[in-house]
């Protein structure tokens, strides 16, 4: 019996101390498996997990597990993403089982964002359990070896378990209890929200810290590095629970024309540098949405590769 | 109204339940009452009784006993005898000897009640009655029976006061016999007491075996049959056989019975009691009287008198109801009682003693803070020194301002006191309160007051160790309730002086003549096209009497009488309102009218079944009874022809799906046979039967046919008859088994005559449209108080002839006199006061949940969308309180018996 | 209307055990047609309240209070004298009742005294039966005025589905199967060719699947 | 349970067929219990839940209520509901730990008086058996 709970390379990387580094890839919307495969490439040998996401925003694409099972093909190690939105209880632990047998060991547990923000808003949504109760299914599964009924699992899932946290969420204070939370329920790490306002994160961070969360399981900061200053605007306003600093909007003006995305990718890697520095901080979750042909280039600048072999 | 009458007080002899209930009728329709019984108390036969099936006597009589002593129109004279009556309608003049003098009474009319006697057994020689302790008779046996009797209904054998392990009834003792005692009727109601004797014996000890010997088991009133299966499945042995004779054991108490079974094998059985079921005899005395004043007796020493009018002796003014007349049971005395009153009312307006109290207008006695009288009323059974208990606790008691102890004039002494000590709320103690309702309200009214504004403390079962606590709990509690009396709200609504008669039969046409003869309206409605009903096909009564004849008179009667609206081929559909105040939707010809009315009379009558066996309708010449009389009546040659006839009993009737005797086709079948008889005497009819129920003064006819040679076969359920058809002629061949010669016969005959069994017409929709209910057969139920036998469940609803049960021309007449009787005690009065004792809705609380409208017994309660509430109509009211604790929003309170004096009381009784 | 179901008394105990001045609150709206939340039911569970605090040996206040509404401010606002006289209030109105006194008194310790069950009505007295599942959308008309989303187990708006046999659900044999009943009712009403067209997928947006919902009238709207 | 305990009792009698049942108790000279509290109503129907609560909220140890036989009652349902209402106050005094025998319903009749008096005794015997109401 190994000292590893699930075996993946994302567990052994941090349990090794190296500084975490995990990339993500959104599946097709249609069966695309080529595209699907060009994208991967991209982030091959870049990092140490990728995660997949599950219809995210709301909008479907090719199911996370699906699009786990093709990346493992081509020798990346997903970072299964899952949320509750889309599945009841029955159908959560039979995917769990399903992607364990297939060789998948990391499982990122999300509520998943509501379908009114996606491209079926009238569809009905499940929300049985929530990620909370994700978490603890997914623990459950593994350390009981029993389902969520407390019946006996014949072969029981070993997932690294992930969870998101949202550093800039309101309210502000009970964000790092809910993570605390997430960790109690079984969370082994944590991907944060994308950060872009620091002064907000180190103050989280050292709450987290105070209350040794980082002892608990690792906490890896989300980049997501700003492509266009009409992104950086959509973000600000649009997206909930984001918080970018009219700083940083300026910042990326002042680029001027065709510099404003180096200029985004410059802020990453700072943000980067100091998270390497940062207590608490385990590692980077590297979100490069529609960008991951740029992957390869920021791991270079952000002095991330190679990625350790454990 | 009949200006022409004379006018005057009527004279009851005989304070017998019939006495008792014609007394009251009269009184309350205005008459001066003078009441005169030969013993010290009122009650007759009745208190002597353990229960009157089916329920006990005692708390149904004493109400009625106090009634009449406590009316100022009733003049009970007790110890006293009728020596001589002279004079006639309107102005008989009557000398009564009293305990100590004679005195002449001047009155009216005049109603013989005197009822009957048990007839006395030491004649029977052979049934060692009088000479041996365990032989009693049968009044004797309910005696021992009666809680409140000298054995306090603990059941004892008289010999060695051991509980006995096997009691036998020997039935028709001094019955059905001419040789020993001259009684060749039946006495009716024996067969009955004897199961319930037995039943009651069974509750008392279960193991206890009794044993009934009998002849004809006459179970052919209302619920009797049922009552009959019910002593079956108590496992009550019922032995039909003649008993020779009882002999006392060798060296023992016990005795043992020597008797011939159905096949004539003499048996024996030992029991250690035995109850001899003993006849009815009129009371002497009265019948002495009777001839005396020549009043017609008959035959068997009652006063005779016609079906058609049933209650009328052959002198004018004297009427005559109860056993004088014929051995009835009570519910048949009480009909008669009643409908004496309406008769008397027919010849003599009404005279009172005292006028009709007035009331002065009831004060605001809300506003005032409670000042509380306690009266209290002691029997002489009680404790004697509870009367210094109750006046030592009364003082103790805040809000007890005066106490009195009341006797002899409750009513004037109650009222005074309120009076002089300017009480506003009463509280009653006494033995049986129920009693003294009536009284209590009526002082409260005389003293000004809401007559609600008064509790009643039970006295009753109290611990004489610990007479002081309860005393004082009890007189708390009613104190404390009292206090929190709201007035109920009264109003007083005019009568609408108008009957509606449902049913163009004999009971109804003769109920509206009755009412319209008294000058009230009557609308009558029938649903076919004529009147008539069933009786348009009965030949004669069972007496022999020509029942077309009279039919026809009395059908032109009502025609002629211009207070009579006849609405043939007419229905009603819908039924509104409470007694006083009815209206009526009737639906004639497709056009609805709507008709208001202050008493509702149901005679809707009943048919014959139409059976399902003996090949009827299947071949020609089997009749059914109903159609065969219709035969006799227009081609009666074509049956009175015939060489042989049978009649089957019972075709439907007395079986699981039907269980109920229908009273009357035994008699038809013995007349028609005799009549037969009479005009062909070599024809052969055999009359197939299971029990002869000729009962009462029918069995002189049950004797005429077997004298004139009508054979009678009895057979079982297990194998009834068999009708085969022989040829084309309809030539038929009936075969029964024969239980005397122990095999089948075969009975050739030129028809058969089915005597079916007799059901209501429409009595459901009828009860649903009215608002009463139905006994488990489907007959009109009579109301909760079995006494009132022609009352419907719902005041100001009579019902009269088969509607209610299978009866012959004359009981149906009986009946319809009785409802119209009770029926003017409404029409006569000007006003009807609604509200009291009743629920009441605040519409400003009122969910509107329906939840009353679904919980109420009575489906009194709509919601009204007038107010967008429920509404509960305080004439219709029964005041049981039901939908006060259903109701979810507390929106129904009930002055009487409010949340709050349920919700203290638990406190009162704790401090 | 709102159907509710009292709470078992066992748990409300224990909801209360702590403290000693409770007001039991009443509603007279629904709560009070379906016997569980009026001023009657609110007498009921005081006394019982008493009962068991009297059986323990303990002293406790219980008062009971009936309002005209408790899904509508100012009545909630009648109580705002009393409110702080008790450490715990338990309403028996649905489940709007405890929130809007929550709201108005934020202070206040406020308990569920009933469980909120369902929208329907009394099918006969004291049996009551769910009808509608406040979808925003109503359909009956295409069903024979039947709801299948509130009384079809699976909300099925093509049933019936394979678990209906002789006219139950496969839940449960005391589950009527509505749709068994609709395709009945249409075909005597002669339109089952309505049935058989196929219902597309329902846009949830207008029921809770479409979040919390809120009604604004802007005529009434002051 | 001590002897010298006397239990305090309240019952509820329906006087219709109280009243006749009570004439033939007392000419049997059979006495009620001084600890059993009686208070009258008009139809057993009448009683609330509330009502039979009440008693045991003010300190009573047994309630009773006494009836018509549920086929003689002269309000139809009364005595019917009435049980139905006994019933459920059972289930409640068992939520509350307190025994559902110290509450009962009987069916009195005219025809026997002696019930009148012999229910009151037997729920005496009932609830001295049980003791007072109070958590050990």
């Amino acid at each position: 019996m190994s000292e590893y709970k699930s075996g993946s390379n994302l567990e052994k990387v941090l349990k090794a101390g190296h500084f975490a580094f995990t990339g993500e890839c959104g599946p097709p919307q249609g069966a695309n498996v080529e595209h699907l495969k060009e994208k991967a490439a991209h982030l091959k040998g870049c990092v140490d997990a990728v995660n997949v996401t599950d219809n995210q925003t709301a909008v479907v694409r090719m199911s996370s597990w699906a699009a786990s099972l093709v990346l493992l093909q081509e020798g990346l190690e997903p970072n299964f993403q899952m949320v509750c939105r889309d599945r009841n209880r029955l159908a959560i632990q039979s995917d769990i089982l399903g992607v364990y047998a297939h060789g998948i060991r990391n499982m990122l547990c999300l509520s998943g964002d509501h379908q009114r923000f996606g491209n079926h808003p009238e569809a009905k949504n499940v929300f049985d359990i929530d990620s909370m109760q994700l978490i603890y299914t997914v623990k459950t599964m593994r350390d009981e070896g029993t389902f969520l009924n407390g019946q006996d699992i014949d072969v029981p899932p070993k997932l690294f378990i992930g969870a998101a946290s949202n550093p800039f969420a309101e309210p502000f204070e009970f964000r790092v209890y809910r993570l605390a939370k997430k960790i109690a329920a079984g969370a082994d790490f944590i991907q944060t929200q994308c950060i872009y306002n620091m002064d907000r994160f180190r103050e989280f961070m050292k709450r987290a810290v105070d209350m040794g969360l980082h002892e608990k399981c690792y906490i890896l900061a989300g980049v997501t590095p700003m492509k266009s200053v009409g992104m950086a605007r959509y973000m600000a306003k649009q997206v909930p629970g984001m918080d970018v600093p009219a700083s940083l909007i300026k910042r990326l003006q002042g680029a001027g024309k065709g510099k404003v995305a180096g200029e985004g990718i410059k802020f990453a890697i700072e943000q980067i540098e100091e998270f390497k520095e940062m207590e608490g901080v385990a590692g980077v979750h590297l979100m490069a949405i529609e960008w991951e042909h740029r992957v390869p280039e920021i791991s270079e600048l952000a002095g991330m590769l190679p990625r350790p072999k454990v | 109204m009949g200006q022409d009458k004379p006018k005057g007080s009527v004279m009851v002899v005989g304070g017998g339940i019939a006495g008792i209930q014609a007394a009251l009728s009269l009184a309350g329709a205005g008459y001066g009452v003078h009441l005169i019984e030969r013993t010290p108390s009122l009650g007759g036969m009745i208190p002597n009784l353990h229960r009157i099936y089916p329920l006990c006597a005692c708390c149904k009589l004493d109400p009625r006993i106090s009634a009449c002593e406590q009316d100022p129109n009733i003049n009970v004279m007790l110890d006293s005898t009728v020596l001589d009556i002279s004079g006639d309608t309107g102005n008989f003049s009557v000398t009564v000897k009293t305990a100590n003098d004679e005195k002449t009474v001047n009155t009216g009319a005049i109603i013989l009640a005197a009822g009957i006697e048990p007839f006395d057994p030491t004649k029977y020689d052979t049934y060692s009655y009088g000479s041996h302790p365990n032989v009693l008779t049968s009044v004797e046996y309910e005696q021992i029976q009666r809680p409140l009797g000298p054995e306090k209904g603990i059941l004892r054998r008289p010999s060695d006061g051991h509980t006995p392990k096997k009691i036998a009834w020997l039935q028709c003792v001094g019955s059905r016999d001419i040789n020993q005692c001259d009684a060749p009727y039946c006495s009716s109601v024996c067969c009955m007491s004897a199961l319930k004797e037995a039943v009651n014996t069974k509750e008392f000890d279960e193991d206890i075996e009794t044993t009934i010997f009998y002849m004809d088991m006459r179970t052919h009133g209302k619920g009797f049959e049922d009552y009959l299966n019910e002593a079956v499945s108590r496992d009550v042995q019922l032995v039909r056989s003649r008993v020779h004779t009882i002999d006392p054991v060798p060296g023992g108490n016990d005795l043992e019975i020597v008797y011939a079974g159905e096949d004539e094998q003499l048996q024996k059985e030992t029991f250690d009691m035995v109850v001899l079921s003993v006849g009815l005899r009129p009371s002497g005395e009265a019948i002495e009287l009777a001839r005396k004043i020549g009043v017609h007796i008959n035959g068997n020493q009652f006063v005779d008198k016609e079906p058609f009018k049933p209650v009328s002796t052959n002198i004018p003014g004297i009427f005559v109801c109860g056993g004088l007349s014929g051995p009835f049971d009570i519910g048949e005395s009480m009909t008669q009682a009643a409908a004496s009153v309406s008769e008397v009312a027919a010849i003599l307006g009404p005279e009172s003693f005292s006028p009709p109290p007035g009331y002065p207008k009831p004060a605001k006695s809300a506003a005032k803070s409670p000042k509380v009288l306690l009266a209290y009323h002691f029997c002489p059974g009680m404790a004697p020194g509870l009367s210094a208990d109750l006046e030592k606790q009364a003082k103790e008691i805040p809000g007890v301002s005066a106490t009195i102890r009341v006797d002899g004039d409750i009513l004037s002494s109650i009222t005074d006191k309120i009076k002089e000590t300017d009480a506003n709320r009463l509280v009653f103690a006494s033995c049986t309160p129920a009693v003294h309702k009536n009284l209590i309200e009526e002082a409260l009214k005389l003293a000004g007051l809401n007559p609600y504004l008064y509790e009643t403390v039970d006295l009753r079962a109290i611990d004489p160790g610990t007479a002081e606590v309860q005393l004082r709990d009890r007189i708390r509690m009613g104190v404390a309730r009292v206090a929190l009396i709201t007035p109920p709200p009264l109003r007083q609504i005019p009568v609408v002086k108008r009957a509606l008669v449902v049913g163009g039969g004999i009971a109804g046409l003769e109920t509206a003549v009755a009412i319209s003869r008294e000058g009230y309206p009557v609308t009558l409605v029938e649903k076919e096209k004529g009147l008539g009903g069933h009786g348009r096909h009965v030949k004669s009564t069972w007496q022999g009497y020509d029942v077309q004849k009279y039919l026809k008179g009395l059908i032109s009667s009502v025609k002629k009488e211009k207070n009579i609206k006849v609405m043939t081929e007419a229905t009603v559909k819908e039924n509104k309102g409470f007694a006083g105040k009815f209206v009526s939707i009737v639906k004639q010809k497709g056009k609805e009218k709507s008709i208001s009315h202050g008493v509702s009379i149901l005679a809707p009558g009943g048919n014959p079944i139409e059976p399902r066996e003996y090949l009827y309708g299947k071949t020609k010449n089997v009749y059914l009874w109903s159609e065969l009389s219709e035969k006799l009546l227009k081609d009666p040659k074509s049956i009175e022809d015939a060489n042989a006839g049978v009649f089957i009993q019972c075709v439907g009737s007395r079986e699981p799906d039907m269980p109920h005797c229908s009273n009357f086709c035994c008699s038809f079948t013995v007349r028609t046979a005799v009549d037969l008889k009479i005009k062909n005497p070599d024809m052969s009819i055999y009359v197939l039967y299971r029990e002869m129920r000729t009962y009462g003064e029918r069995e002189n006819l049950y004797k005429e046919a077997r004298d004139k040679g009508v054979i009678f076969i009895r057979y079982d359920l297990e194998n009834k008859p068999v009708v085969e058809s022989l040829d084309n002629e309809g030539r038929l061949k009936v075969t029964v088994y024969d239980p005397i010669l122990e095999r089948p016969v075969g009975l050739k005959a030129d028809f058969v005559s089915l005597q079916s069994a007799i059901v209501g017409n429409s009595n459901q929709e009828l009860a649903d449209i009215f608002r009463v209910n139905l006994d488990r057969n489907g007959f009109f139920a009579e109301s909760p108080e079995k006494m009132k036998p022609v009352d419907a469940s719902s005041e100001g609803v009579y019902l009269a002839g088969i509607g209610l049960y299978p009866k012959d021309t004359g009981d149906s007449i009986t009946q319809a006199k009785a409802a119209a009787a009770r029926a003017l005690e409404i029409l006569s009065q000007d006003k009807v006061q609604v509200g009291g004792m009743v629920a009441e809705v605040n519409p400003e609380k009122c969910a509107v949940c329906c939840t009353c409208v679904r919980t109420c017994p009575f489906s009194v309660p709509y919601i009204d969308h007038e107010t967008g509430a429920a509404y509960i109509d305080p004439g219709l009211c029964q005041g049981c309180g039901i939908c006060v604790a259903e109701c979810p929003a507390k929106a129904i309170v009930m002055g009487t018996c409010s949340d709050e004096m349920l919700i203290e009381a638990p406190a009162v009784l704790f401090a | 209307m709102i159907v509710a179901e009292q709470k078992p008394i066992k748990e409300i105990l224990e909801m209360v055990k702590d403290y000693n001045k409770i007001l039991v609150l009443g509603c007279k709206g629904c709560v009070t047609v379906c016997n569980v939340g009026g001023s009657k039911e609110a007498a009921i569970l005081a006394s019982t309240l008493k009962i068991a605090a009297r059986k323990n040996g303990k002293k406790i206040e219980v008062e009971e209070h009936t309002l005209e509404r408790q899904c509508d401010p100012e009545y909630i606002d009648e109580i705002k004298d009393m409110i702080d006289d008790y450490d715990a209030v338990v309403s028996i109105a649905c489940g709007v009742g405890p929130q809007f006194l929550s709201e108005r008194y934020p202070s206040a310790r406020v308990f569920p005294g009933v469980d909120t069950k369902f929208m329907g009505g009394a099918v006969e007295h004291g049996i009551w039966s769910e009808r509608c599942a406040g979808c925003g959308t109503c359909v009956v008309h295409h069903f024979g005025g039947l709801c299948p989303i509130a009384r079809c187990s699976k909300s099925l708006l093509n049933g019936p589905c394979g678990g209906s046999s002789n006219g139950k659900c496969e839940i449960s044999k005391d589950v009527d199967c509505i749709w068994d009943i609709i395709v009945r009712r249409m075909t005597e009403l002669g339109r089952l060719e309505e049935l058989l067209e196929f219902v597309p997928p329902k846009s949830w947006i207008t029921a809770r699947d479409g979040g919390p919902r809120r009604l604004i009238r802007e005529e009434l709207v002051l | 349970m001590s002897d010298n305990f006397k239990p305090k009792i309240v019952a509820f009698y329906c006087s219709n067929c109280a009243s006749s049942a009570a004439s033939v108790a007392e000419s049997m000279n059979k006495a009620l219990p001084d600890n059993v509290k009686i208070v009258q109503v008009p139809c057993t129907g009448r009683i609330e839940i509330l009502h039979l609560l009440k008693p045991f909220e003010e300190g009573a140890d047994g309630v009773y209520v006494a009836g018509c036989q549920e086929d003689s009652c002269q309000y139809v349902t009364g005595i019917t509901k009435a049980a139905k209402r006994v019933a459920y106050v059972k289930k409640t005094l068992e939520q509350l730990d307190i025994e559902p025998e110290r509450i009962n319903i009987y069916n009195l009749s005219a025809g026997k008086g002696q019930a009148f008096v012999d229910v009151a005794l037997e729920m005496n015997d009932i609830v001295r058996k049980l003791g007072p109401v109070l958590s050990e």
